[in-house]
Formats: structure tokens, sequence, C-alpha cells
């Protein structure tokens, strides 16, 4: 076959509504591979033995699935993209979902993590980044029911916001304990709204159950929220865990401050473990063509601009191993990258249903750096680990 | 109102809409555009058969939608009914929703509008919360992968479409729809000429409670994987009233241009200029309502154009 | 416009609602201190006469003048300042206090002079006095005619507009409303009044009739009683 | 209305109020015998806003055929009074028999199918449909069950009541005096056996008000009870058989208006000091 | 824990009644619904923000500037929008598509210029230490905000109640062709009235970082929609209602959070509902006279 001038991956990212706060930083992340790829004149396409310029074809879905659902059959139907790569976050994802499979294209799965997409009769989709959301949580719940109880944790109180992505996190982490069946009991458990604002309430009624340990999930939005009010409260915990101070920490450093992050655990992305990057650029490397790429820090950079650029990876490693263009053949290599592939987000892994389990980022602590820095510990599991816990939080 | 003058208008209306939707997917493929158009021509009637006709605004229209949605994927999830029973159930859930919800027609003006709005959210809220998993699936979003069918499923969604334009053109030409109007105008009066208000403005709120659940459960179908924020999302009920009052409600055809002109132009801006979608979108909304407020058909009227 | 013994001088007036024209080269003047009465069947264009002199509709032809200006182009808030009190069929804000209606009535007096104006019109009005602090949907329609002559006459005009003053008041009420508006013809404010009420024609000075939109007769009550065929389309057969 | 319309009166008045209330003809058949029982008997009748009590044991019966005046000093409960009767309002005590059947609290629509029904002081036409629609849709409903033919004698009614002229003008072009006709014609497009009307006569002049006066006349030998609001005396007068006259929500007195120019009360709360001259 | 939610509501409610302050005072006047409400709060917050990351300014302070930054925005968009509008067949619906347009308008821009990712100002910017309130603590910021929130509330009562403007707005307010007829230059005062009622939603929006937690151009819809929750309740043009609303609205949020916390989002609509089916109108509604 003659090679093509370009390889059209189509795309959606929502610019505003509730989902633009996080596929903006995906979509940049994936927009900042292409360019650097095609500055090397294209990715090795395996097919046509040589390198082709990448052209991005992408919309603005607005944070809404009816257009989304639209603009994906307009990139498969109309612009006859060759890969198509699907809006961050679940929702956005959801619809693209069937989309994909009833026209038999590989979905490129970002970040949408949930688990009624990774079906066995659906082999048109993959998750690049994210851990699916029911195993993330796994080493949460392993150093509370392993360590803790050494630590003298004995109880803990889960709060999170009702949505796909904390929901099933809460869940899974509800399960791994009960499992493990170490003297570790739930005392508060409970799910509130994503779009609640305001935690100072909830707080009070917490620390009311006396928890040694809180785990607190929601999306930026909650997260910030939960972690002001109870800065501004003059609550502390002594062990507090929250999602978004590791996978955007600048970002919660600029809207949350310091003082607010001390002592919080918090997942450790990529960007701490410094998984050594085979495939790409390393983690300061990817940060310094952000920030030239991004002057204006509007969107924030962290996890979910890795989870982007790590999503380029996948495809450029994928176009470079697949036998040809078929969308079926592009699934082969894109599994047969599974557990091989290591980038800047750690080791790419697939289960059989596409669902991503490769690397589940440790568990890690921001500790005081210096005047008014933080830097990370991780903390567990101990093979990664650079320092141990400190519990009980000292109080600032 | 003469019969023969409606029959007239209800095959110039039907008869082009039919074909063009049954026709359209053969030269143009993306089927998906043609079946949102096919949704919100359905909502867009359905919010005229209550705003247009009897006055009540249904800032909350999407939750008979989003019933309709839950109710034919419950219908699939726990009783496994095929998509046609699937969807008559549905329908049904939708407009036991609205009868649930007729004590809100005591309410005036933005006082509906508003409390219509609540009660989507309530159902929303209801539905996606975590402790009714085992019922609804809670925040984590149903899959019918299994029912899948889109050729079927946009079939049918046509059926729908015209069924509701139908209700709207017996609205139009019947003595019921006349007796709407002048609740409309003077409940009051239209009490003192005996008619019962009644009973007359809650068949109005079912029937487009149950024209939007048949459409809820049909894009359910459709779409077959979805989360309660995409069947419950206000931007439903905001683009059909939007399209609706553009067009002109209380005739037949204004909600059809209105559908057919803004939300042509939307996805013509959504996909020719992404980068200011909405900014454009917004400006143009607006643009209409300052030199366009009676809606096109006032602008055809103008022209000398009779409007069905 | 020589205007020395002309308040207001309405020439040629055109005006209508959308297409339809109501109005039809309709004129009538009204001197200071004078009252006159408009009489009409309905439908003739009384209401409509009025709102365009207030220029609460717009006239599609003709002149308003009031004193020495040409108000026709001016805004109804512009004309009132110029000192044409217009009462409505609505008279008062029945959701604000009498008290309320009475400062809104005067807003563009300066406040020191307003008090007194005001404190003047409660000792004229004891009724009102009593109920100041009441709103004006509790009064009574004979009340809150009354509250609307007050209001109107807060702002110290010059020429008191009405349309239908009488109309829906009780006898007695209708009696009281020709007191007062008495009393002030007599302190030299003048009136111009649509009215159906032939009681109303004790007042006149002297009276307009306007007949499908157009001014048919023009000069006094007793003139009027002289043509029979006025008598009877306006006083009616018993009278005739 | 028109001068012209005067004209065309005694031989279409005629015919029109035969055809508009041809129901109700038989009931009543014009009499006006004292013995027969009452159409409508009101008894102590009270209606309380919040703390106001806007009725407060009211009385009165209307006879078949026969014209009531209910008249009273502004905000003395007459408007209250037919809200009530006509189902707008639910009486908060007393009792109203129509027919001898117990009425009270009975929705506004069912009313209209036994026969009762209105016009407002303030007309409320159907603004957005043109005048013979208006009559058109009570026509419609105005029967119990709906169904009759929607135009049968739609024609003579706005004759009758000179609204032919304006048949196809949108009702909210009309005058307020001409809205009140539409109100009129409306009501008798439901064939009621007792019309209540409100104030039909404010801002008519005399010649009008004869005009209007002769139209209930005709209504009320066609066999209709009418109660009649009205600040009007002359009209008042012309039209009634008796009067009630209200004064803050209690009867103040029942008999002619001769009799009640006669009665101090009435003189000082309603009427007023006879006029100077 | 009761003790403290229903404080916390109290003081969260007090900050609602604020939030919703300008909606009511906009629809009260011009019988309009400003979809784009919570737009302009969001507006407030953000140039709170910005002022905050430029010059340290003091939101408090931040709050008085956008008061009259924003009213003067107010006048030419009340004269660019509202008088065509008023002129249409039914106004009071067709604004809701309108003020749509304008929001939507509104969110581009905002998110063209600060990006899509949430914004805030740190706590101690209104104060360092938690308050404490009847034996119970509260973060700083929340009792500053429900102080402004309280005084802004009385500013507009004083205003409305005490000023010659104010009792011409009340006149427009009650209704608006007496208005005309009496002589009132009701353009003049609606624009006026449309100026403040978007510099009280600027203010409100001045101290939502702290209320919230932080923004992003997307907040406005939820705001709005809030914002109508909490003046439905107390009835639309009733300033007085508003806080009623506002108070009702934050206790019974609290209450909720801490009793069935995932039920929590559902509470203030099943309130509305059933407010409004006892009392039609808003809990100081007054019954319309139907005939
Ligand atoms: N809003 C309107 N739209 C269209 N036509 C109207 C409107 N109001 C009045 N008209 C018409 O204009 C003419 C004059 O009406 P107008 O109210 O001025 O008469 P009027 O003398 O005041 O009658 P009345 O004595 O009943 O008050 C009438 O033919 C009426 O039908
Ligand atoms: N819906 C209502 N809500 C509150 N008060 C009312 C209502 N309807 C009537 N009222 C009060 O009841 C009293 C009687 O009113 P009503 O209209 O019956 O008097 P009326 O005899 O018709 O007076 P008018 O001759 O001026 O029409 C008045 O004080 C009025 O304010
Ligand atoms: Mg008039
Ligand atoms: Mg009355």
């Amino acid at each position: 076959a003659s090679a093509p001038s370009e390889i059209k991956i189509g795309t959606l990212y929502a610019s505003s509504g509730p989902f633009a706060a996080i596929s903006m930083p995906v979509y940049l992340g994936l927009k900042l591979w292409a360019s650097e790829e095609n500055a090397k004149g294209g990715v090795m396409v395996k097919p046509y033995g040589k390198r082709i310029p990448v052209k991005l074809v992408s919309y603005d879905d607005q944070s809404n699935t009816a257009t989304a659902a639209t603009l994906y059959n307009q990139l498969i139907t109309q612009d006859k993209v060759d890969l198509l790569v699907s809006d961050s976050g679940s929702v956005l994802t959801s619809v693209a979902v069937p989309i994909a499979r009833e026209h038999k294209m590989m979905l490129f799965d970002q970040t949408g993590t949930g688990g009624t997409f990774f079906t066995p009769d659906n082999p048109y989709i993959a998750l690049m980044s994210d851990p699916v959301s029911t195993i993330w949580p796994k080493y949460i719940a392993d150093f509370l029911t392993k360590e803790g109880p050494k630590l003298g944790i004995k109880k803990i109180a889960l709060l999170y916001a009702t949505n796909d992505f904390t929901g099933t996190q809460a869940k899974a982490f509800r399960g791994f304990v009960e499992k493990s069946g170490a003297p570790v009991k739930i005392v508060y458990d409970k799910g509130v709204p994503t779009s609640t604002s305001n935690y100072t309430v909830l707080i009070n009624n917490m620390r009311v159950a006396q928890p040694d340990a809180v785990v607190e999930m929601g999306y930026p939005g909650n997260d910030i929220a939960f972690l002001r009010n109870l800065r501004d409260s003059g609550t502390q915990f002594k062990w507090l865990f929250a999602i978004y101070p590791g996978l955007e920490t600048e970002h919660m450093i600029a809207t949350v401050g310091n003082d607010g992050l001390r002592y919080v655990y918090t997942y450790v992305p990529s960007s701490v473990v410094q998984y050594h990057a085979e495939s790409g650029m390393s983690l300061p490397q990817f940060k310094a063509a952000w920030t030239k790429a991004y002057p204006d820090n509007k969107v924030a950079f962290g996890f979910n601009a890795v989870a982007g650029y790590t999503t380029g990876l996948v495809i450029q490693n994928a176009l470079a191993a697949t036998e040809s263009m078929d969308q079926l053949a592009l699934r082969k290599a894109v599994f047969g990258l599974s557990g091989k592939l290591k980038t800047i987000d750690g080791t790419f892994a697939l289960d059989k249903n596409g669902a991503q389990i490769g690397e589940i980022t440790p568990l890690g602590q921001l500790v005081p750096d210096g005047k008014k820095g933080l830097k990370f510990t991780v903390v567990y599991p101990h093979d990664v680990a650079t320092g141990k816990a400190v519990y009980p939080a000292p109080s600032n | 109102m003469p019969k023969a003058q409606a029959l007239r208008a209800s095959l110039a209306v039907l008869v082009p809409l039919v074909l063009a939707a049954a026709l359209l997917p053969q030269v143009y493929s993306n089927q998906l555009l043609l079946f949102n158009f096919l949704v919100f021509l359905t909502l867009a009637q359905g919010v005229n058969i209550i705003y247009g006709f009897t006055g009540y605004l249904p800032f909350g229209y999407v939750g008979f939608f989003g019933a309709g949605a839950y109710g034919f994927a419950l219908a699939v999830m726990h009783l496994h009914a095929g998509p046609l029973a699937a969807m008559a159930a549905g329908a049904a859930t939708s407009v036991i929703f609205g009868l649930v919800l007729t004590p809100l027609l005591r309410l005036s003006g933005p006082y509906f509008a508003i409390a219509n709005l609540a009660a989507a959210l309530a159902i929303a809220e209801i539905v996606s919360n975590p402790e009714l998993e085992n019922i609804t699936k809670g925040p984590y979003g149903v899959s019918l992968s299994g029912i899948f069918n889109p050729a079927l499923s946009y079939a049918i969604a046509i059926l729908v479409m015209a069924f509701t334009v139908g209700c709207v053109l017996y609205l139009r030409y019947s003595r019921f729809g006349l007796a709407l109007q002048a609740i409309k105008d003077d409940p009051i009066s239209a009490a003192s000429s005996g008619i019962n208000v009644v009973r007359a403005r809650v068949i109005a709120w079912l029937l487009s409670a149950l024209t939007a659940g048949l459409i809820g459960a049909n894009f359910a179908w459709y779409v077959s994987v979805f989360y309660p924020d995409n069947v419950f999302s206000p931007d439903f009920s905001i683009f059909a009233i939007v399209f609706a009052l553009f067009g002109g409600v209380a005739t037949v055809t204004g909600p059809i241009f209105g559908v057919i002109v803004l939300y042509g132009l939307y996805n013509f801006i959504g996909i020719s200029t992404p980068q200011y979608f909405q900014l454009i979108y917004g400006l143009l909304i607006m643009a209409l309502v300052l030199f366009l407020p009676n809606g096109l058909a006032s602008l055809l009227r103008r022209w000398g154009i009779h409007v069905i | 416009m020589s205007m020395a013994d002309e308040l207001l001088r309405v020439s040629g007036l055109d005006a209508g609602y959308g297409k339809v024209q109501a109005l039809w080269g309709a004129g009538l003047t009204v001197r200071p201190r004078e009252t006159v009465v408009l009489l009409g069947p309905n439908g003739a264009g009384k209401t409509t006469l009025i709102k365009t002199i207030m220029g609460l509709l717009p006239s599609w032809g003709g002149t308003i003048g009031f004193e020495d200006h040409d108000v026709s182009r001016e805004r109804t808030d512009k004309r009132v300042r110029r000192g044409i009190a217009y009462m409505s069929e609505t008279a008062c804000f029945p959701d604000l206090s009498v008290d309320d209606n009475l400062h809104i009535g005067g807003q563009f007096l300066p406040p020191a002079e307003l008090k007194q104006h005001i404190a003047g019109l409660y000792r004229r009005f004891p009724i009102l006095e009593e109920k100041r602090r009441a709103l004006g949907s509790s009064l009574s329609g004979g009340q809150r005619k009354i509250l609307g002559v007050a209001k109107a006459l807060a702002g110290q005009p010059k020429l008191l507009v009405m349309d239908e003053p009488s109309a829906g008041l009780s006898p007695v009420f209708v009696k009281e409303v020709i007191q007062v508006l008495r009393q002030f013809r007599d302190l030299g404010l003048a009136l111009l009044i649509a009215e159906q009420n032939v009681k109303f024609l004790d007042l006149a000075d002297r009276v307009y009739t306007l007949e499908g939109g157009r001014i048919g007769f023009e000069g006094t009550v007793e003139e009027m009683h002289a043509d029979a065929a006025l008598e009877r389309a306006y006083f009616g057969l018993k009278k005739a | 209305m028109s001068s012209d319309a005067a004209a065309s009166k005694p031989t279409t008045v005629g015919d029109a109020t035969s055809a508009a209330v041809a129901a109700s003809a038989a009931t009543a058949g014009g009499g006006r015998a004292a013995s027969a029982a009452p159409l409508l008997r009101v008894q102590g009748l009270a209606k309380h806003f919040g703390a106001f009590r806007a009725l407060d044991g009211v009385s009165f019966d209307v006879m078949p055929g026969e014209v009531l005046g209910l008249v009273g000093p502004n905000g003395s409960g007459k408007t209250t009074c037919i809200n009530v009767i006509t189902g707008l309002y639910r009486p908060d005590g007393g009792s109203i028999l129509y027919q001898g059947r117990p009425v009270g609290g009975m929705a506004a629509h069912r009313l209209v199918h036994q026969g009762i029904n209105r016009s407002f002081q303030i007309p409320k036409p159907f603004k957005t449909l043109t005048v013979r629609q208006n009559v058109e849709v009570a026509r419609t409903y105005g029967q119990h069950g709906g169904g009759a033919n929607a135009d049968t004698g739609i024609g003579e009614l706005l004759r009758f009541l000179d609204l032919e002229p304006h048949a196809d003008r949108y009702a909210g072009e009309l005058t307020s005096a001409q809205q009140k006709m539409l109100d009129l014609a409306r009501a008798l497009a439901t064939r009621p056996k007792l019309l209540c009307v409100d104030e039909l006569g404010a801002g008519l002049n005399p010649a009008e008000l004869d005009l209007v006066a002769g139209r209930l006349r005709e209504l009320a030998r066609s066999g209709i009870a009418l109660l009649v609001v009205e600040h009007l005396m002359d009209f008042v007068d012309q039209v009634t058989d008796r009067l009630i006259v209200l004064s803050a929500g209690k009867n103040l007195f029942e008999g002619t208006l001769s009799q009640a120019v006669q009665d101090p009360r009435v003189v000082e709360v309603f009427l007023g000091a006879p006029d100077e001259h | 824990m009761l003790a403290y939610s229903i404080l916390a509501g109290l003081l969260f409610g007090l900050y609602f009644s604020l939030v919703g302050l300008g909606l009511n005072l906009i629809f009260g006047v011009m019988r309009i619904v400003n979809l784009a409400h919570g737009d302009f709060v969001m507006l407030g917050a953000f140039s709170a923000v910005g002022l905050y990351a430029a010059t340290m300014l003091n939101p408090i302070l931040a709050a008085v500037l956008c008061l009259v930054v924003f009213a003067a925005i107010g006048f030419p968009l009340y004269y660019a929008l509202v008088p065509r509008l008023l002129r249409s067949p039914d106004p009071e619906m067709l604004s809701i598509i309108l003020f749509f347009g304008l929001s939507q308008v509104i969110e581009s821009l905002a998110t063209i210029a600060f990006g899509p990712s949430e914004r805030s100002i740190p706590g101690r910017a209104l104060g360092h230490h938690p308050i404490a309130l009847l034996g119970e603590t509260f973060p700083a910021a929340w009792v500053v905000s429900a102080i402004c929130s309280a005084v802004a509330v009385v500013l507009l009562f004083l205003y409305l109640y005490r000023t010659r403007v104010g009792r011409l707005t009340r006149a427009v307010m009650v209704h608006r062709d007496e208005a005309l007829a009496t002589g009132i230059d009701v353009g003049r005062v609606s624009a006026l009235a449309f100026g403040i009622g978007l510099g009280l939603a600027a203010v409100a929006g001045c101290f939502a970082p702290f209320m919230l937690g932080s923004v992003t151009p997307a907040s406005g819809v939820h705001l709005t929609i809030q914002s109508f929750t909490v003046i439905i309740v107390g009835s639309l043009g009733s300033p007085l209602g508003t806080v009623l609303g506002g108070l009702i609205y934050g206790v019974s949020l609290m209450l909720m959070q801490t009793y069935f916390s995932s039920w929590a989002g559902l509470l203030p609509y099943l309130m509305l509902i059933a407010i409004l089916l006892v009392r039609p109108s808003g809990l100081l509604g007054r019954k319309v006279r139907h005939a």
C-alpha cells in the first residue's frame, strides 16, 4: 500500500463545562506528544516502513455527552480517522465505547476508568494510563491494614464523592480493607454528591467519630474544598489521604497552599517515582517541554498531562509494531506492548479486556521540604519506598 | 377547524420529515448526528406541547427524558425485557414521574419552571445515589451492550418523532387544542367556559412526559452505555426549550425549523470552528432573541406565509 | 404656538395599535384653570387619545403642545415633569403604602418642598392620613381613586388628565371624587377628564365628543344640551 | 356599542336570545312567581381572606327568571359573593343551594354545566383568540359532556351583543367595555339558568346603558335569572326587580330601590346624600 | 454535631442569600430571569482571585471594587439587552434564552482568559485562625463572608426602603405600567437595579473561593441553580425572602450532610418543591387576586 501523507488521530476535548478541568491537561499532553514527534518528521509506521507525520483531528464536546457522541461519530464516519482517542474521564468516554465498537474502531481510552467499559465481548478498547479504578487504591488499603495496626491505626474514616471515578475507588478500598481481616475498622463511611463544595460540617462530623486515619476521595474541586476547609477549621487528622495532592501537586499547592498539604498521604504519580522511561521523554524533560509549549500555565501540569502524553507513546509504539493499519491489528500491537512498554508513566500493562493494570501508583506522603516547599516520600510498597511514614502527622 | 385542512397540514409536515429522516442515513453516514436531530425534534415538540399550548415552561424537561432512559435500562437489566417492551417501560416510568409531578401545575410562571428543574435534578440525584447501586447502578453508569442495535433504534426514533409531531398537529387543529390555548390565556375564564382546567392541563402535561419518556428510552437504547449525567444533563432541557422558542411555539412547524436551524448551526460551528464553539453559539442565541424575538414562525407570518 | 391662553394644544393627532388606526386627526385645547370633559361612546378612542397625550402610546402624526413646548416626541416622565399628571385606571400602586404612593407621585420635587406639600394633601384628605401606612390594595375602590388623585397632585401638576375616574365607584364615592376635583379646579388646576358619567358635566367648562376616533362636537354643556342628537346619544332616552 | 347596532335591535334580540338560551327557556318560563321555589338560595355565606372577613353571613334568594340587584359600597363583598357562588373560591361558611341541591365549593366548570355562569368586573377574555373563538370555546365546553356543535347560534349571540363587527378581531384588541360584552357572550354560550353580571355598566354612557339594560331585560324575559352587581342607580333602577344591599360583607338591606333610597343606612354608606341640584 | 450543623448552616445560608440577592433584585424590577447570574458570580470570584494573586488585595476590598465595576458594566449591558427584550412578546420567558446565551458567552470567554482549572485564594486572606462561635469553631473566612453578606443585605434594604431611588425601584417592582404612567423614568431605575444586581453577584463571587473552596469558569451553572432555589423559596422579588430562603437552604443542607450525606444533593430540590406546594408563591409571597 502506498503510504499516506499523514496518520489521522481523532480525539475530543472539553474546553468548558464540568469536565474541562480534567480534560484539557490530557488533551494538551497528547498534543505535545504529537508536535514533538512531528518535529522529528512523524512516527515510524511499520506497515509502510517509514516515518509519517501525525495529524490530530480534535473537536470540543463542551462536557456534553450528546455532543460528544455526535463528534466521535463525526471523527469516524466523516473525518475517517486512523485512530480514535476518547476524551478524558469516564463520562465523556462512555458514549465512545459503543460507537467505537459499532464501527469496529479501536478506542484508545485515555483516562476512562469505568469498570463497565471493559467486557470480554468488546475487543475494541484499551485503557492507556490510569489503573482501572477497581485496583487503584490497593496500596492505600494495604498500608492501612498491614502497617496501620503497628502504628496504632484502628479506626478509619472514608469520605468520597459519588461519581464513577471516586465512587468505584471507595468501593474497592472498602473491599480491600474488609477482605484483609486486619484489626482496622471503617467507622465513618459516607458518599457525598460530587457537587459538594463545602466540607466543614462533614469534617466536624468525622472528627466526632475520632478516626485514626481518614481517606478522602474526590475530583480536584472536592479535594481542594476538603483540604481548605480542613485547614481553615483548624482540624487535623493523624493520617489523611487524598487523591489529587499527588496527581496534580502543583495545582493543589496553588489552590490549597503548602500548609494545607503537609503530611497528606496521596498517590505518588510517575512524577516522583521517576520510572526510567525507555520510550519517550523522562519526567523532567517532559515538564520542561510542557512549560515551553504552554508558558501561560492556564492548564495545570500534572498526572493528567502525563496521561495524555502516555497515550501518545502507546500509539507511537503500537504503530511501530503493528502488522497493518487494520484496527484489530492495532489492537494486537497495543496488547503486545502490555508488560513491555515502560514510559514516564511506568509499565504499561493490560488485562485481557483492555483495562490498565500496569503500575499501581504507590502510596506517598507530602512532607515539608525546606522553608515553604513540600516533597514526596514514597512510603509503600516497601520496594519503592523512599522513607518512613510520619505518623501521627505533627500539628503545624 | 375543517378536517380537510388538518389532514393537508399533517401530510405536508409529516411526509417530508419522515422521508428525510429515513433517507438521509443513505447519503450522510454520521447517523448519530441524525439521531440526535430526531431526539431534539421530539424534545422540542414535547416542550411545544406543554409550553406552547399551556404556558408552563418545563425547565426540568430532561427529567422525563432521563426517567425514560432509566426506565428502559431497569427493564432491560432486571426484567431482561426486549428493547420494545423496555421502551414501553421507559415511557411508563416517565408518565408516572409526570403524574407524581402534577401538583406542580398549581404553580405559575418562573415558580413552575424552577420547581420543575428542581424535580428533574432531584430524580437525577436519586438515580445516581450509590445507595441504590443494586437497582440503578448508582453513579457507576449502566451498560446495555447486549441489546445494542443502532439501525433498529434509529428507525424507532423516527416513529417516536412522528408520533410527537402528530400529537402537536392534533392540538393545533382540535377543539381540545383551542381549549388549551384558552386556558393559557386565562384559566379562570376557561373554567367559567365549562372547561375542566385541571384535567386538560394534566393531559397535556402527561402527553409531553410520554413523548420525552419515549425518546429518552430510545436514546438509552441507541447509546446503550451511559451515566446519570448523560441522560439527566440540563443541556437537553435548555436546548429543547431554546429550539422550540426560537422556532415559535404553538405552531407545528416552528419547533421543527428551530431544531433544524439552531441544532444544525450548533453542529456546524462545533465541527468547523471548535476553538470558539461555545462563544459563537452563545452570541448566536443572544442575537436571535434580540433580533427575532417571536421566533422564525413570526418572521414567516410577517412575510405573509401561513405557518402550520 | 402662542400659548399664553393655552396650556395644552393637541392638533391633528393620529394614533393606533399595531396597524389598526384608532385616532384620526384629533385636536383639542385646554386652557389654564379650565376643566374639559371628553365624552364618547366606548371604542371611540378616549383612552387612546389620553394615552397618546401622555406618551404612553406613540403618536403617528400631529403635534402635542404643552405650554411653549412641543412634547409629542418626549418620554412620558419628561411630560409629567412639565406638569401633566395622569391618573390611570389603576390609579395607584396597590402594593405600596399610601405614603409611598404620594412620595412617588411627587418624586421630582425637592424633598423639603415635597414633605410639606404631602402634609398639605393629608390635611385635605384625612381619610388618607388615617391610612398612610396601609397598602393601596387594602383601600376600597373609591378610596383608591382618591389616593390616585392625591398621588397625581403630589407632583403639583398644572394639568391633571384622567381616564374615567368614576368607573366602578359606588355613588357615594362618585360624589366624593367630584367634590375633590371641584376643590382642585377652584385651586386653579386644569383638568382633562374622559368620562361617561354625566354627573361630571357639572364640572365642565367645555366638552369635546369623540366618535370613531374623530373629534365631533366641541362646546359648552349648554350648547350640547341644545343639540337634540347629542342629547339622545349621550344623555340617553330617559332624560330626552 | 356602535349606535348603528342599536337600529337592528328589536327583531334580532328576539331570535338571538331564544337561540342563546333555548335550553333554559323551559325551566322558568319567564314567570316570576314569588311562591315558586328559589333557583338559588344563599344562606349565611362567609368568605375570609386571612383575618379579613370579605363575606360575613350573607343571605338571599334568587327566584327563577328574577333580576336581583346586588349593590353596596366598594369593598362590601359583591364580587367576592359572585366568586364564591360561581365556584372560584370555596366558601368558609354558610350554604349555597342551587335548584335545592347544595353546590358550595363545587368546581367552577361543573357549576357552569349546572347552569350557573358569570361575567367579570375586570373583563377576562382569551386575549389571543378571536372574539368568535372565545365564544366557540364556551359553546363547545359549556354543556355537560361538552359536545354541543360549536357554531350553533354563535352568530346570533354576537349580533345580540353588538360584537359581530369585531367577530374576527383578537379579543385583546377590544376596549374594556367591548370585552365585558364578550364575557357576557361567553357566559350566554354556555346556556346558563343563573347569570351573575359584575358591573357591566361601568364606563358606559347613559345611551349605552339604556341599550345594555334592554339586553339584560331580554335575557330575563327569556327565563334566565340574573344577579346584577352595579353602582349606577339609574341602571339598577331600569334592570332589577329587587335589591340586596351589602355592607362590609353583611346584608344591609333588602327590598326595592325606591325603598332603599328612603333607608338612611343605605344612603349613608352607599348612595350618599342626594345631590344639591 | 447538631448544633454545629445548624450554626454552620446559618453562616453558609447567610452567604447564599447574598448569592441570590442580585438575581432577585433583577427579577423583581424587570421580571427578567438572569440565567447568567451564576456566571457573574464566577466572574467576581475570578476578579478577586486575580487581584489577590497580582496585588495581595484583601477580598473584602476586592468586593467593594467589584460592586462598583460590575455595576458600571451593568449599565451599558442593560441598555444593550433589556430594552429590546422588554419589547418582545413574552420577555419573562425569552429572557431565559437570552441570558442562557450570555452565560455561554461569559463562560467561554472566562475559559479563554483563565483556563479551565480551579482557582482560589488562600484561606488566610480572610483571617488566620478559626473563630469560636457559641462554643463551636468555624473557619475565619466563613464568619467574615457571612458578616459581609449580612452587611450587603442590610445595605440593599436601606437602598430600597430609605432612599428616593429605592422607593421608585419598588414602584417599578410592583407595577411597571403604573410607574410609567406616574412619570417615573423606568428605564433609568431599571438600569440601576440591573447594575446593582450584577454588582451584588460579583460581591458574592469575591467570597466564593472561601465558601466553595475554588472556582472554575464552569462554576456558574451550579451557582445559578442554587441561587434560584434560594430566591424561589423566599419568593421572587422580595429581598427579605431571599435572606429567609438562604438561611433555610444553608441549614437544611448542612443537616442533610450530617445525617444523610449521600442524599444531601437531593434535599434543596425536595425542599424547594415542598415549600412551593404549600405556598405556591414562596414563603413571603402574597396571594394574587384572580377576579
Ligand atoms: N390594545 C389594543 N389593540 C388594538 N386595538 C385596540 C387596543 N385598545 C383599543 N383598541 C381599539 O381602539 C379603539 C379605541 O379604543 P379606546 O379604548 O381608546 O376607546 P375608549 O373610548 O377608551 O372606550 P371605553 O369607553 O370603553 O374606554 C377601539 O376600536 C378599540 O377596539
Ligand atoms: N382574593 C382576595 N384576597 C384578599 N382580599 C380580597 C380578595 N378578594 C377580595 N378581597 C377583599 O374583600 C373585600 C371585598 O372585595 P370585593 O371585590 O368583593 O368588593 P366589591 O363589593 O366587589 O367592591 P367593588 O364595588 O369595588 O368591586 C375587599 O376589601 C377586597 O380587598
Ligand atoms: Mg377607555
Ligand atoms: Mg366588585
